[in-house]
Order: C-alpha cells, then sequence, then structure tokens
C-alpha cells in the first residue's frame, strides 16, 4: 500500500502488451491485405499485354482508346477493333483465337475496370487529352505492363495536386468535378 | 511571417461578399410571373433530368417530397372574386446566401459562376442549411431511394444519385453549364455564349417564361429581362441577394 | 522476456491474430467492388460511350402530337425534351409528354405474348410465343375472312393518325369488317362538328392565340388538355409578354376555375351548359351596338333575338353588365378569338354552343385572319375518313357484342373499361364478345379481360408518323422513329398488323415486310407531292433528312381570306337549356369532371413522375378529391378530408373533399385519372374514377359522351381520408411572394431575348 | 439518524468509501435494467436509423430539425448548472456547494457526452462526422469557420474538456483518500487515477490555485457554450429564431433545466445512496431559491420574446407568435408555461424549499417544461416559415421517442458508473465544513443555526 505507482504498472504490464501486440497485428493485417491482394492488378479475361502493344510495337494509346480523344470515357476497344488487326497478324496465337471466339459469338469481352472513379465524379477524358497530358501520368506506365496494375490510388489528393499546380482554371472548384 | 500573410489574405478574401471579388460567370434566371401558368412541366423536366427520386404516397403524406423544383400556389379574394397566384420555387442561388454560412462541412458554398453549390459526397446531413434557407428549397434524402428496375434505365448519368444522410436542390443544370463550357473550350473559346445552355426547366417551359443566362453579358436574354421594371426578387427584405428574379405578374383591374 | 509464461504467451498470440485479422479486414473492406468494362462487340455507328445522341421522334402520350428530341446515352432514353424544329411543339414538351420516359421503362409493361389460363378477368395468363400466337390469331382470321364473317371482328384502338391509322383502315377492309373504331375519351368530337356546321371545315381550324389580344375561352382548358396544350402554353406566353406594348388579355369562363382559368386575367363562373347561352348573350349586344356589319345582319339579329341581355343574365348567372362589358371589349380588340371546348362542348348543347362560339369570331371578323381562327389545309396524309367513336358508337358497339355480331374483338392502347361510364354497359358487353385480343403494352382494365395479350411497343421502340390535329395553318408530317431497342419481347402495332397479314396470305395486299418499310413507301407519295428541290435529289436523302429532323412540312400560313356562314347556319344559331341527368331537387350538384394535370385521361396513371406531380391548382397528389365551393362546404358541413358520397342517377363513389375557392357553389367538381383497378402498380388503388357516376348521356348532334351534363348529390359518409398534399397553407397574408405589376408596366421587353433562347443545337442523328 | 455536525472526520471517509465499495444487488439491478433500457431504446433505434436514414425519425419538409437537436440542446442546457454553478459557488466561497458539487460537475460531464451522441444521432451521416473537425489534409479541406455549428464543436469540446479536468482535479485528494482504504483493482484504479497525490502543502496549496484558476476560465466559457448553441438558431433568418435575445435566453434556460437537474439528482443520491446528512435542507433550500429567480429571469425572457414577435408587426413573425400560442403545438406550450412559469411560483414557500418530495417533483416538472420549450424552439417556428405554401407539421417518430427515453437511460447509466468510481460526495471540502477535531463551529455551522 502507498503512493507508489509502480506494483500498479506491474499489474498493468500483461494487459497492456496484450494491446500493443494486438495493435502491431493490427497494422500487419492491414498492410499485409494490401500488399499480397492489392486487387489492383486484376485478372482479365484474356490476356492482354499492353507491354507487347504500347511497349514493344509502339501503338499509341489513343489507337485503341479512340474515345478519350472526344468523349468524357476513354472507352475500351471493342472486339472489332481488336480483330481489325488481328484478323491478319498472330492468328494462331491461343489468345487471338479466343478473342476470335468473341468475335464470332458476337460477344462483348468482360474486361475488369482497374481504374475505377467513384460515381459522384465526373472526370472527363476529353479535357484532360486535350490539355496534353500523358496518359501514363495518371495510369502509370502502362506500356510496360503485362498486366496493368493501377499505380495510383486516383482519388481526390492526386487530382487536386495536379489542378493546382498546373493552374487549371477554377480547378479547385469543388463543382469542375464533383456532379 | 509570410504564413501570417498568407493566412490574412486568404481570411481577407474569405470574408468578401459572395466570396468573390468578381464572378467568372454570374448564372441568373428570370421568371416571367405573367407568362408562368403552374403548369408544371417544369418540375417533370427537373425530375427527369437530376434523378431525383419518386418517394411514394407515405412518404409525401409525411411532408417528404424531393422535387427541386416546385410551384407555390396561392389564392387571393373570395369566390366568385377569387384569383389563383402561382409561383414556381427552387434554389435562388443567392448571393449572399444563408444556408452557405452555416453548413460546418461546406458542402455547400458559392463558387465564381454565381453557383450556389451543393456537393453532395461532402454532406454530413446536419440539415441546418434547409433551417436556415428562407425558400425552403433544399430537399433532404431521408432514406435510400428506390427505382422500379426497369426505371433506374432513365437516370441521367451525368447527376450523381443521392444516397440516404445528404442534402440536395436544385444546381441549376450543373451538368449542362459544365457540358456548354466544355463545347465552347472544343470551339477553342473560352467562354459560353448566351443561349447555349438552358437547365431543363428553362428549356422545356411551354410558356417560354422561365430565361437563363449569365448576367454579366450585357446582351445576353437575361440581362435584357433584368432591366424590366417589373424585376424583383421573392423576400427581399432578408437580403439574401437572389439569382433568380421574377417579374411581376400582371393584373388587370377586371 | 524472461517473465513470459505459456499462458501469457497464447494470450498475445490470441491478440495479435485477432488484430490482424481485424486489419485485415478493415482493409478488405476499403477495396471497391469489382466492375466490368463491357464494350461491345460490334460498336453501332456514330455511338461513342459517355456522348449523348438525340433522335427526333412524335410524342404519342396525348393526341397534340407534339414533336420530341429523346436524349439516348448508351443506348438508354434519358430524356425527352420538344423537338426545336416541330412548329407544334418548337422544343417545349408538358410534363406527361416528358413522363413517356416511365411508359418505355415501366416495370409493369407486359413482357411477352400471354395467353389467358384462368376465367375471364382472373389475371392468370400463361407466356407464349409470338410464332405461335400470330399463326393462331391469323389463322382464324383468315377463316373469317374466307368464310365472309370478316366484319365480325372489330378494331378497338386509341387515337391513332398518319400510316398507323391508314394501315390498321386498309387491314380491315380486307376483313370487310367496318367495325375499326378509335376511342379517346378527350377526343373533341363536338368541336369537331360544330366547325362543320358553321365553318363547313372537317379539320379543326389553327387558333393563333400568340398573335390575338383578346382571348374568350367558354371551357377550353386550353393550357390543361384541350387540344394541343403545349403549343397553346406557347401562344399563351407570347401573346402575353413577347409584343412591344400590347399584352393579350384573356377571359376565361366555366363553373370551375381551371388551369387556364387561373392564368388567365379574368375567370367568369357561368352556371354548367349555359356558356353557349353567354356566347349568344355576347352576340347580341355585339350585333346590338352595330359592331357587326354583313349583308345578313337581319338574318343574325333574328337568330339572337332571344338572348337579351336580362335573360341571359338569369340563365347563365352572369350580370348582365359583365355580358356586355364583355362584349365591348372582345369586339373593340382586334384581333380576338373565342374558343370553345371541354365541359362547354360536351354537354346536351354541346355543338349548339361550340357554334354559338364560332359565331362570335365571325361577328366582329376574326376568322382567317392572323390573331384569329385560321383554317387549317388538310393533312398531308391518314386515313380516308375519322374512324373516331362517339359515345353512341361505342354503346352499338355494346350492343353488337350483346346480340353476338362480334365474334372477335382486336384493342389496342384503348382502355374503354376505364374511359366509358358504368352505365354505358361497355364491361358486360365485353364478355359477350368470344374473343378478345389486346395489343396494349400495359395490362389495364380492358386488357385484363383479354384472351390473348399481343404487347406492342412502345412509341419510343416504335416507327410511325403523325399530322398533328389541330395542325398549326399548314401542312405539317412528322416521323417517329425507335430511339431504343425494344426492351421485351414485344412488337410494334403496325409490325403486328402487317404480320398478321402477311400470315393471312394478303402478301399482295401488304407487300411490305414491316412498319418502317410502310412508312417509306408511304412517304414517297409525300416526298413527290412536295416541291423538288436540288439539294434533295433522291428519296433516300429525303427520307433521311426527314427522320433526323422529325418533321416534315411548311412554315407559312397562307390567309384564308374571306368567310361567310350559309343563311341557314345563322338561322339555325341557338343554344337550348342543358338537360341534366337527375333532377335537380334529388341532385342538388351539376357535376363538373375534368382531365386531371397530370393523369390525363388517367393513361398517365402508371407513371410514378404523374402520380407524384402535385395537383397544378391544388396541390393533391396520388387520390380523387371533390372539390365544393367553401359555402357549400359550410353548408354541407364538411371539411377537408371529409369523405362523402359522390351519388348520381348512374352510381355512387366516395371521395374526400377539398373546399375549393374557384368552383360555383352549385357545382362539384373531380379529377379524372385516377381510379383504377389494373393498369400496374403506380395506377392501382389510388382514388376513384368519376367516370363510373357519369350517365350515359350524349350529345345528340354527334353522339358524344356529355361527360359535364350528369347531377349528384353529396352524402357526408362520416369518414375521413386526409388528402395527400405537397401544399401547405394556400394564402400568401400579405408576404407579397407573387407581386403584381399594374397592366402596361413593363411589357414585352422579354420577348427578344426569348426568341433568341429558343434554339439551342442539338445533335440531330438518324439511327 | 445523525445530524451534519455529529459527523467526524473519519466517518467521512468511511460513508463515502463504503459508497464506493460496498454494492448491493439494488445497483447492479437499476445499473442492468439501465444498460438494457440504453441499449433496446438507444442504440436499436439508432442502429436502424443508420441503416434506414433519418426518415425513420418524423422529420419533413420543412421541419428538417426535430427532437435529436431538442435533445441535444436540453442535454447541453442540462449540462450547464453543473461545473457552472459549481465554480461559481466555488469562487463566491458558498459553503453548501461542497456537499454537492461533485455529482453537480458530473452531470455536466455526462449531459454533455449525451449531447454529443444526439448529435451523432440526428446528422444524416454520423460515419463522416469527422469533416467537421479542423484537420489538415491532401486536400486542404477544412471545415466552414464560418458557420455557427463549427462554433458548437468548437465551444463544445472546449467546454468538455474544461469540465473533465475541472472535476477530475478536484477529485485528485478524493482519489488519494479512496486509494488508500481500498484494495485490489480498485487500489490499483486510484492509485493511477490519483496521480501520486500525496497531500504535502505544496500540493494542496497548488490544487487551489489551479482549481481556482480554472473555475474562473470555465464560467465564460459555460456562458459561451450555450451562447453559442443559441446561435445555431439564432443566426438563421427563420423568424422567431432570429432574435437578439436568444443567447441570454438559452444560457437562462440551461442553468434553469440545469439546477433542476441538480435538484433532481441531490434528491436521488441522498435517498438512494445514505447521504442525508450531507445533502441536507439547507442545499435544498438554497437550490430553490436559485431555481425561483432563474424561473422569474426566464418567463420574463420569454414575455419578450411575445413582445418581440407582436411588436414586428411582421407577417411572419406575428404568425409564428399565433402559431406558437394558439396553433397545433399550443397545448406543449401552454403545458411548458404551467412547468417553468407558474409552477415554479410555489418556491416562495421556504417550506415548500425545504420539503424534498414536492421539490423532486418540480424539479423534474421543470426539465419536462424547458425540454418542451427546446422541442417548441425547433417546432413551431420551423413549421411556419416565410413561405406559407410550404408550411408543415412535425410530429415525432417512435424512434425519436425511443431514443429520447435510451438518451435518460444513457444518462442514468454513466451516471451510475461514476458514482462508484468517483466520490460523489467530496471528502476533503466536505471535511472542510465539519468542526475540526478540535476547534469550535465553523462558518459552516453559523451559516445553518
Amino acid at each position: 500500500m502507498g503512493v507508489s505507482i509502480v506494483p500498479t504498472l506491474r499489474v498493468l504490464k500483461p494487459a497492456a502488451m496484450m494491446v500493443a501486440v494486438g495493435f502491431v497485428g493490427l497494422l500487419i493485417g492491414y498492410f499485409a491485405n494490401a500488399a499480397f491482394f492489392p486487387g489492383t492488378t486484376p485478372v482479365q479475361p484474356i490476356e492482354f499485354s499492353h507491354a507487347v502493344h504500347a511497349g514493344d510495337y509502339e501503338i499509341p494509346c489513343l489507337y485503341c482508346h479512340t474515345e478519350a480523344r472526344r468523349s468524357p470515357s476513354a472507352g475500351v476497344p471493342s472486339v472489332n477493333k481488336c480483330m481489325g488487326c488481328h484478323a491478319i497478324v498472330a492468328t494462331d496465337s491461343p489468345l487471338i483465337r479466343e478473342v476470335a471466339r468473341y468475335y464470332e459469338n458476337n460477344e462483348p469481352i468482360p474486361w475488369v475496370k482497374i481504374h475505377d472513379l467513384p460515381d459522384f465524379v465526373h472526370f472527363p477524358h476529353k479535357r484532360h487529352v486535350a490539355a496534353g497530358l500523358e496518359c501514363q501520368e495518371c495510369h502509370g506506365p502502362v506500356e510496360t505492363m503485362d498486366r496493368v496494375t493501377r499505380m495510383a490510388p486516383n482519388e481526390m489528393g492526386q487530382c487536386l495536386t495536379c489542378h493546382r499546380d498546373s493552374e487549371v482554371e477554377h480547378g479547385i472548384d469543388c463543382l469542375t468535378c464533383h456532379k | 511571417m509570410s504564413l501570417i500573410d498568407d493566412f490574412l489574405a486568404r481570411w481577407r478574401e474569405y470574408r468578401a461578399p459572395g466570396y468573390y471579388e468578381e464572378f467568372d460567370y454570374h448564372w441568373t434566371m428570370t421568371v416571367d410571373l405573367d407568362r408562368c401558368t403552374g403548369c408544371e412541366a417544369c418540375v417533370t423536366a427537373c425530375q427527369a433530368e437530376n434523378n431525383t427520386p419518386i418517394v411514394g404516397e407515405e412518404a409525401i403524406a409525411r411532408g417528404r417530397h424531393m422535387q427541386w423544383m416546385r410551384i407555390e400556389r396561392y389564392w387571393e379574394g373570395e369566390y366568385p372574386d377569387v384569383k389563383l397566384r402561382a409561383i414556381p420555387m427552387f434554389c435562388q442561388h443567392c448571393d449572399a446566401a444563408p444556408c452557405e454560412t452555416v453548413c460546418p462541412v461546406s458542402a455547400t458554398y458559392h463558387n465564381q459562376d454565381g453557383l450556389n453549390a451543393q456537393i453532395y459526397n461532402r454532406c454530413i446531413g446536419t440539415r441546418s442549411c434547409a433551417v436556415y434557407c428562407p425558400y425552403e428549397v433544399r430537399y433532404f434524402n431521408y432514406n435510400n431511394h428506390h427505382w422500379d428496375a426497369p426505371l433506374e434505365q432513365q437516370l441521367n448519368p451525368d447527376v450523381s444519385v443521392r444516397e440516404k444522410g445528404v442534402m440536395e436542390k436544385c444546381t441549376f443544370c450543373i451538368q449542362r453549364i459544365r457540358q456548354a463550357k466544355d463545347a465552347a473550350k472544343d470551339d477553342g473559346r473560352r467562354r459560353v455564349q448566351d443561349g447555349e445552355v438552358q437547365p431543363a426547366c428553362v428549356q422545356t417551359c411551354p410558356t417560354e417564361a422561365l430565361v437563363f443566362g449569365d448576367r454579366k453579358d450585357p446582351e445576353s436574354g437575361v440581362s435584357q429581362m433584368l432591366g424590366n421594371e417589373r424585376a424583383y426578387t421573392v423576400l427581399e427584405e432578408l437580403n439574401t441577394d437572389p439569382s433568380v428574379v421574377y417579374l411581376k405578374k400582371v393584373e388587370a383591374d377586371a | 522476456m524472461p517473465n513470459v509464461d505459456r499462458r501469457h504467451f497464447l494470450k498475445l498470440v490470441g491478440a495479435g491474430g485477432v488484430g490482424a485479422g481485424a486489419g485485415f479486414m478493415l482493409s478488405e473492406s476499403r477495396k471497391h467492388p469489382v466492375e466490368h468494362l463491357v464494350p461491345y462487340p460490334v460498336p453501332p455507328e456514330e455511338f461513342s460511350p459517355g456522348i449523348a445522341t438525340w433522335y427526333n421522334s412524335v410524342c404519342s402520350m396525348c393526341s397534340a402530337g407534339c414533336g420530341i428530341s429523346v436524349r439516348t446515352r448508351e443506348g438508354r432514353a434519358k430524356k425527352i425534351e420538344g423537338n426545336p424544329a416541330h412548329p407544334v411543339s418548337q422544343g417545349r414538351l408538358c410534363a406527361l409528354g416528358q413522363s413517356g420516359l416511365q411508359a418505355l421503362y415501366n416495370p409493369d409493361r407486359i413482357a411477352g405474348p400471354l395467353v389467358r389460363a384462368g376465367r375471364r378477368g382472373e389475371l392468370e395468363f400463361d407466356p407464349t410465343t409470338w410464332e405461335e400466337s400470330l399463326a393462331e390469331l391469323a389463322n382464324q382470321l383468315e377463316l373469317m375472312r374466307t368464310a365472309g364473317r370478316g366484319g365480325g371482328v372489330a378494331l378497338l384502338s386509341g387515337g391513332v393518325r398518319g400510316h398507323l391509322a391508314s394501315l390498321l383502315e386498309l387491314f380491315m377492309g380486307w376483313l370487310g369488317s367496318d367495325r375499326l373504331l378509335h376511342y379517346d375519351f378527350n377526343h373533341p368530337a363536338t368541336l369537331y362538328a360544330a366547325n362543320e356546321r358553321f365553318f363547313g371545315e372537317s379539320e379543326l381550324p389553327y387558333y393563333d392565340i400568340e398573335n390575338s389580344r383578346y382571348v374568350l375561352s367558354f371551357g377550353a382548358d386550353f393550357i390543361g388538355h384541350w387540344l394541343s396544350p403545349v403549343h397553346h402554353g406557347l401562344g399563351f406566353g407570347r401573346s402575353r409578354q413577347a409584343r412591344d406594348g400590347i399584352r393579350g388579355r384573356f377571359v376565361q369562363i366555366e363553373p370551375r376555375m381551371s388551369l387556364t382559368g387561373a392564368a388567365a386575367d379574368e375567370w367568369i363562373a357561368a352556371s354548367p351548359g349555359t356558356e353557349g347561352i353567354l356566347a349568344l348573350g355576347i352576340a347580341r349586344r355585339i350585333v346590338d351596338q352595330g359592331g357587326y356589319q354583313g349583308e345578313d345582319l337581319d338574318a343574325w339579329q333574328a337568330a339572337l333575338d332571344a338572348y337579351a341581355p336580362e335573360s341571359v343574365a338569369e340563365q347563365t348567372g352572369v350580370a348582365a353588365d359583365t355580358v356586355a362589358r364583355l362584349a365591348d371589349s372582345f369586339a373593340e380588340t382586334q384581333p380576338g378569338l373565342a374558343i370553345g371546348g371541354g365541359a362547354t362542348g360536351n354537354h346536351s348543347n354541346g355543338v349548339d354552343a361550340l357554334v354559338a362560339v364560332n359565331a362570335l369570331n365571325h361577328l366582329v371578323g376574326n376568322i382567317g385572319v392572323e390573331g384569329g381562327v385560321i383554317f387549317n389545309p388538310p393533312p398531308a396524309f391518314g386515313p380516308t375518313a375519322s374512324r373516331q367513336a362517339s359515345l353512341a358508337r361505342m354503346l352499338e358497339l355494346a350492343e353488337d357484342a350483346r346480340a353476338g355480331r362480334i365474334e372477335l374483338l382486336i384493342v389496342s392502347n384503348a382502355n374503354p373499361v376505364f374511359n366509358l361510364p358504368e352505365a354505358a354497359g361497355f364491361a358486360e358487353a365485353l364478355a359477350e364478345i368470344p374473343q378478345i385480343v389486346s395489343l396494349s403494352s400495359f395490362l389495364d382494365e380492358t386488357t385484363a379481360q383479354a384472351d390473348l395479350i399481343l404487347p406492342s411497343n412502345t412509341y419510343l421502340e416504335s416507327w410511325g408518323d403523325d399530322t398533328p390535329a389541330p395542325g398549326v395553318g399548314f401542312r405539317v408530317g412528322a416521323v417517329s422513329q425507335p430511339v431504343v431497342e425494344p426492351l421485351y419481347d414485344t412488337r410494334a402495332t403496325g409490325d403486328i398488323v402487317l404480320e398478321l397479314a402477311h400470315r393471312m396470305g394478303l402478301d399482295l395486299a401488304f407487300p411490305w415486310p414491316n412498319m418502317e418499310e410502310y412508312l417509306k413507301y408511304s412517304w414517297r407519295e409525300v416526298w413527290s407531292s412536295g416541291t423538288p428541290d436540288p439539294a434533295i435529289p433522291d428519296f433516300d436523302t429525303f427520307w433521311t433528312s426527314v427522320v433526323r429532323a422529325g418533321v416534315w412540312g411548311d412554315d407559312t400560313r397562307a390567309p384564308s381570306g374571306e368567310f361567310a356562314p350559309g343563311a341557314n347556319v345563322v338561322e339555325g344559331i341557338g343554344v337550348a337549356a342543358p338537360e341534366f341527368a337527375g333532377a335537380e331537387g334529388e341532385y342538388p350538384f351539376a357535376l363538373h369532371p375534368y382531365l386531371s394535370n397530370a393523369l390525363h385521361d388517367g393513361r398517365g396513371a402508371n407513371l410514378p413522375w404523374m402520380q407524384e406531380l402535385p395537383d397544378a391548382l391544388t396541390g393533391v397528389v396520388y387520390g380523387t378529391w371533390v372539390e365544393v365551393n367553401p359555402v357549400t362546404a359550410e353548408q354541407l358541413g364538411v371539411q377537408e378530408g371529409d369523405v362523402v358520397a359522390i351519388e348520381s342517377p348512374a352510381g355512387s363513389i366516395e371521395a374526400p373533399v377539398l373546399v375549393y375557392p374557384a368552383i360555383m357553389p352549385g357545382v362539384v367538381a373531380m379529377p379524372i385519372g385516377q381510379g383504377h383497378e389494373q393498369y400496374g402498380r403506380y395506377a392501382h388503388e389510388h382514388g376513384v374514377n368519376p367516370i363510373n357516376v357519369l350517365a350515359a348521356q350524349t350529345e345528340p348532334d354527334t353522339g358524344a359522351l356529355a361527360w359535364a351534363a350528369t347531377r349528384v348529390r353529396l352524402v357526408p359518409t362520416g369518414g375521413r381520408e386526409d388528402l395527400v398534399k405537397v401544399s401547405g397553407e394556400a394564402r400568401e397574408l400579405g408576404r407579397e411572394i407573387v407581386q403584381i405589376a399594374a397592366v402596361g408596366a413593363g411589357a414585352g421587353a422579354g420577348g427578344a431575348a426569348n426568341a433568341r433562347l429558343n434554339s439551342i443545337p442539338i445533335t440531330v442523328v438518324n439511327t | 439518524m445523525r445530524r451534519h455536525e455529529d459527523i467526524k472526520f473519519a466517518d467521512v471517509n468511511n460513508d463515502i468509501v463504503r459508497s464506493l465499495v460496498e454494492t448491493g444487488p439494488r445497483y447492479y439491478v437499476t445499473l442492468a435494467i439501465a444498460v438494457l433500457i440504453t441499449i433496446a431504446c438507444f442504440f436499436f433505434p439508432w442502429f436502424y436509423q443508420l441503416y434506414y436514414g433519418i426518415g425513420a425519425a418524423g422529420m419533413n419538409h420543412p421541419t428538417v430539425w426535430g427532437t435529436y437537436l431538442a435533445s441535444f440542446i436540453f442535454w447541453i442546457g442540462l449540462s450547464h448548472s453543473g461545473t457552472l454553478l459549481s465554480c461559481v459557488l466555488h469562487i463566491t466561497n458558498s459553503e453548501w456547494r461542497k456537499a454537492m458539487y461533485r455529482s453537480a460537475e458530473a452531470m455536466t460531464l455526462f449531459s454533455l457526452m449525451v449531447a454529443a451522441m444526439m448529435v451523432m444521432v440526428h446528422v444524416g451521416r454520423p460515419w463522416f462526422i469527422h469533416w467537421a473537425l479542423p484537420y489538415p489534409n491532401q486536400m486542404e479541406l477544412w471545415p466552414n469557420f464560418r458557420s455557427p455549428l463549427m462554433f458548437d464543436v468548437m465551444a463544445i469540446t472546449t467546454y468538455l474538456t474544461g469540465s473533465s479536468i475541472f472535476i477530475y482535479m478536484g477529485s485528485i485528494p478524493d482519489f488519494a483518500a479512496v486509494r488508500d482504504r481500498t484494495t485490489g483493482w480498485r487500489h490499483h484504479m486510484y492509485v493511477l487515477l490519483s496521480l501520486g497525490w500525496r497531500g504535502t502543502d505544496t500540493e494542496w496549496h497548488r490544487l487551489g490555485w489551479a482549481y481556482t484558476f480554472l473555475a474562473v476560465l470555465i464560467i465564460p466559457l459555460a456562458v459561451s457554450v450555450h451562447s453559442i448553441v443559441s446561435w445555431d438558431f439564432a443566426m438563421s433568418i427563420v423568424p422567431s429564431l432570429h432574435q437578439t435575445i436568444f443567447a441570454p435566453y438559452f444560457v437562462v434556460g440551461a442553468i434553469y433545466s440545469g439546477t433542476a437537474g441538480i435538484v433532481t439528482v441531490m434528491f436521488v443520491l441522498r435517498k438512494y445512496m445514505n447521504f442525508e446528512h450531507y445533502i441536507t435542507k439547507v442545499h435544498f433550500d438554497n437550490l430553490g431559491k436559485l431555481l425561483l429567480a432563474l424561473s422569474l429571469i426566464w418567463t420574463y425572457i420569454n414575455v419578450v420574446e411575445v413582445f418581440t414577435g407582436w411588436y414586428s408587426n411582421d407577417s411572419a413573425e406575428l404568425e409564428s407568435l399565433r402559431y406558437k400560442l394558439f396553433g397545433f403545438y399550443a397545448p406543449l406550450y401552454w403545458e411548458m408555461i404551467l412547468f417553468c412559469a407558474v409552477a415554479p411560483l410555489l418556491l416562495i414557500s421556504k417550506r415548500f424549499r425545504t420539503s424534498f418530495v414536492p421539490m423532486l417533483i418540480l424539479s423534474i416538472a421543470i426539465n419536462i417544461g424547458m425540454y418542451t420549450e427546446r422541442f417548441l424552439i425547433v417546432g413551431t417556428s420551423l413549421s411556419r416559415q416565410y413561405l406559407p405554401d410550404s408550411w408543415g407539421v412535425y410530429v415525432p417518430s417512435l424512434v425519436e421517442i425511443s431514443i429520447l427515453v435510451g438518451s435518460i437511460a444513457m444518462f442514468c447509466t454513466l451516471f451510475l458508473i461514476f458514482v462508484k468510481i468517483f466520490p460523489s460526495v467530496s471528502i476533503y471540502e466536505v471535511k472542510e465544513t465539519l468542526p475540526a477535531p478540535d476547534e469550535g463551529k465553523t462558518q459552516w455551522q453559523e451559516a445553518t443555526h
């Protein structure tokens, strides 16, 4: 008995250690999930390689993603477009045969969306392409990726930083992006 | 030191009336009450354009209608000398808006185009803006709204569908303004020309009672209307400085 | 750590594990759900995701025939607006027209052909295939046709015009049946008859409200649902404030203030059914004051002799000096316009009353002049004869059915079970028809009685064309194109008819594979009828440009010149006192039904936007009410929300009272539109249908339903039903919310501004 | 039964430690009931409301604020007398404060906590409530410092912090006293709570200094808190809310309901914690006088409000006034006048002031009246604003009523836990009022006899 705090601390130590270990566990769990199951590199229905198309063959992004130039949404090429080249090129490849199968069945390819903005955001690709932005500034070096991965979180801070730095007119007005 | 200077500069800017020394555009709408018949075509146009929910009979009975645009009706006199006076009422986009000062998270604010902006995904739902608004034109999402399939296929992809707990109101069809600005840029112009943008209600009004445009352009249709001697604003005594200007109804001495 | 024992170690491991698990889940919960990007396998031409495409078409929500532009995104219709190039709507559209989207995307649409499984009206249907059902139906029709029993087929449709009407006419002609009827509750049959009699014109004239300075309307709610409300709205606005120094004056004469009455400068309550007498009172005053100087002045004086101010005042309840004032100002203010319709036309003396209104126009010289009545040219195309069915014709059909003369009834987007009074006995007559086929998109009251349902596309999924009636003073044709792919396994009405014809082996008579081809074939004629334009070298160019523009026609009104009615017409002028079903002593109130602002004749009741559109004058949604004058309410001892029984000689319904300040004390009014028993989740179980208490009273000349000629009594039931309203207090309390200016203030300044704003750029793209 | 002056120093320690350590089944049953009601009536409905949306409550257009906000003001108001009164009485050296201030301060703390919960319940998206706090972020997004609601966040946080420190600091010597008389986990807890208090002169000196300093600091803070709460309303332009009298009105109302709340709590403590000889008629008498004074000021302000509306000759103000006095909510208004303006006049009688049960009934009545007042501020004014077409009526839903009941239970739960952890009557300050072992009568006794 007495004023000393030491005995109390001794009693509390095991509980404190449990809390500490639990917290460390929480951090590990949180970041382990992000590191090992990031969800930023989903498996696509067809193993399309941007590294081959945009990297090796240097096909410009806007050749396939034409809509980015004139529409708010960049769009993914139709199967029709794929077959535009692959009716002649690499027709033997098993992947291309798969594409051809979609084409023959008149079925769309269900690509998995990687860069997904919330529904309350208005992001016109058109304006950004017109402003001379490289696709890579938001999408990362896609031309080096076999399987595309999301490099940046595409969150509000990223938008604002760029809009501030490049002095977009009224670029930080909420209504510029929020709908 | 520069930090303090910066702070003071921002503070002054913040305190300036309407936050802006000068608006870029000053979107304004005029409503000619002598033309308005109260037919409510604008109400449906707004509902179709802005994904305003269908709330159901029970919700309306509980006072939870959501149409951003409503027609207020006031009877004057008794039978047989009775008159009905209708007035469309929607967000007045006040330059000195009471709602803007009260929102603790700045989900509603004034932007450089003279618009009273409402950022749905910033809103935390204190509903104080609705209390402060003397025009009662702010509508709260008391619950998530549902569209029976396939009605949801009609929803306008340019406008968010608001979730429960969020305040919403007329935006002067910001999506159309945005689109017009975009089109102007495509044409290599910086400014939107008069008549290039019309909110859904203005577009559809069968009696052409509504006119929308930029007040800063002295040649614009809306500027001409503002010069009309019948122009007045509703609840002028509150000094909210609305961007919606009404033109008095003309009544003959029948 | 020396002092960690085993037990404690396990605890620590446990804590760490729980923490890690929680962290993992926390991270998981922050991930976005997987979304897919699904491109078209082969994209349609000119399609671009994220960019809207506009298609021009024609509105079919009412019979006005407004041109529309439909905004689509990614193959879905998003918004309907008026087609700026179309002379009727000029870019504008009413509330009902805009909610056509909800007819398209209605959750209660019939998704495919159905065949009746249970007993009639039990709503038990089995799905079937088009192939099977069409084959069977065609077979049956062909058998009847070859056996000479084609006359046993009746085809009852809603208001159709243009080439679809021609096609139906052709089809029924080949079947050998003359039982092709179009039934539209709101069809102004008496107006047609009155114009035929007075002007000798079979088409409705163009009422030039826009350029008029004085509009005297007898019961015509022309901003509500009379004829062409959007176009009248444009005219109203421009007449009011688009001309420098000139402001059109509007006077509305009706027993219950309608939307138009509320917008008018002056609302005058005349006893129901006496509007025509009032018109003649005004006419007499004009003639007496020397306002008419025609050669047949004597004939007019003789015809109007009976309409002295005092007797008119006594019959109509409008003071004699008011009659004089109206007459004088109407005669003075040129150009002016007198129009009549609505309850005035649908009374026992409807045609006579409308003739009297026409006479007013003639007396002050407002016929064939700008700002007056302008005759329309005949429509550019369409059926050879009008098949609009009056109540009398429908009663005849019912009689035929009871007598077993009808073997097969095809109903196409008409709902007579709802829109005819119960007293007409149409529902019972249907039971006598061996087979009923419905081509409706919705399970309405009539379709519920069908044996076979072949659901048709909505107008937004179909090809069609239209000639607006009334026209706008010059020829107009409009093409309606599908703006989206059909949502369900449904087919366009025209395609169904063509398919039936083909299956019946009538390929030679119907050589067109589908409605689109039929239209193209028919429009060749339209093309060759026009003046050759070097910019349009061939038909395909013409067709493409018409489809893109959505409209074709002239753009100037030809002056129609002098007009004089025949002597026998003048002689025959006179309006009898109205006759009501029900004696005044027993049934003290005249029932004034009117088309609901949002729901029209009930067709809008399945559109949730329309159900939630507050009534323009009362702010009520989702319900039926009965409007009574405040004094009447006090006498009856009822307040708003008290349920009363509305009893007429033909039946009884119950509805809550709404005390309405602008209705005559001897009149009660009820909106039509609610009271559906079927018609989908939004329509049914809201309100009552006042058509059900109407007596099957007809206007003698036309046989049209005189829906304003029934008397009722109100019996308080003691029940309560609070009206669902969006409005609070309807008095301003001196707060100057709606401010008032004197006549002459700030007139006309906005005209130029509006004219400029009328043209917004719209990308019109062909399919 | 012992009389106050018979109590020995040792008795004080014993009595109060006993109140902490000896816990009968009655306590547990009460606590269990309170916890259950809190869960059933507060948390369940709230979770339902989180799932469904604020629509679970009865609010509508135009009455977008309802009982949650009324409850918020009510609890903030109730918080007022505790710490504020304690501070004022401390500075003015009122001896009678000493037996009751601890529980009064606890009341402040807990009602502030419940008030904060009411904010969570009130907002549409409480999961984003942190956006109302100023924290640096990449977006450079800040809350709106012009908003009275923002002032509220600041004021309440400050008040809550201040009050917590104040009650804690005042309790340190008592924790030490209890620490020295308890064993087991309680001992360890009090070791931590007492921060090594030894009772040296320096410590007492510093405590006294800091305590007075805080007391002086908290008085303006407390006044400002309810002034700011009133600005939530007064800074709007809603007719009948946009009034300069609102700040004093709210402050007086707050102290009024808070004082009444203290009376209720005193009664309960006295009865159920066996503190009869610490909390005496003197306390009730003094509190009664205070209540009477407050009720008169409150009534005065209400009359002023009526005249402000009447003299405005403005349609909107007049209608608000008419509606409040004779409209749909009029029965509530007159109930409020009866409970808060008329009934307290009984306090003129000393006999009434010194009778425990009547004082309890009156104090509860006053708080019912004051809750009604808050409800009426929200309900009557919002449903009758400028545009008559938008008038409406608001009736609370079952969820709202349940959450109100639950919030009271939550307050009780917190208080029940408090009385077992904190010495609910200040040991050392009560001792100051007793005759020192060798000295004669104290000031206290002079005052009471």
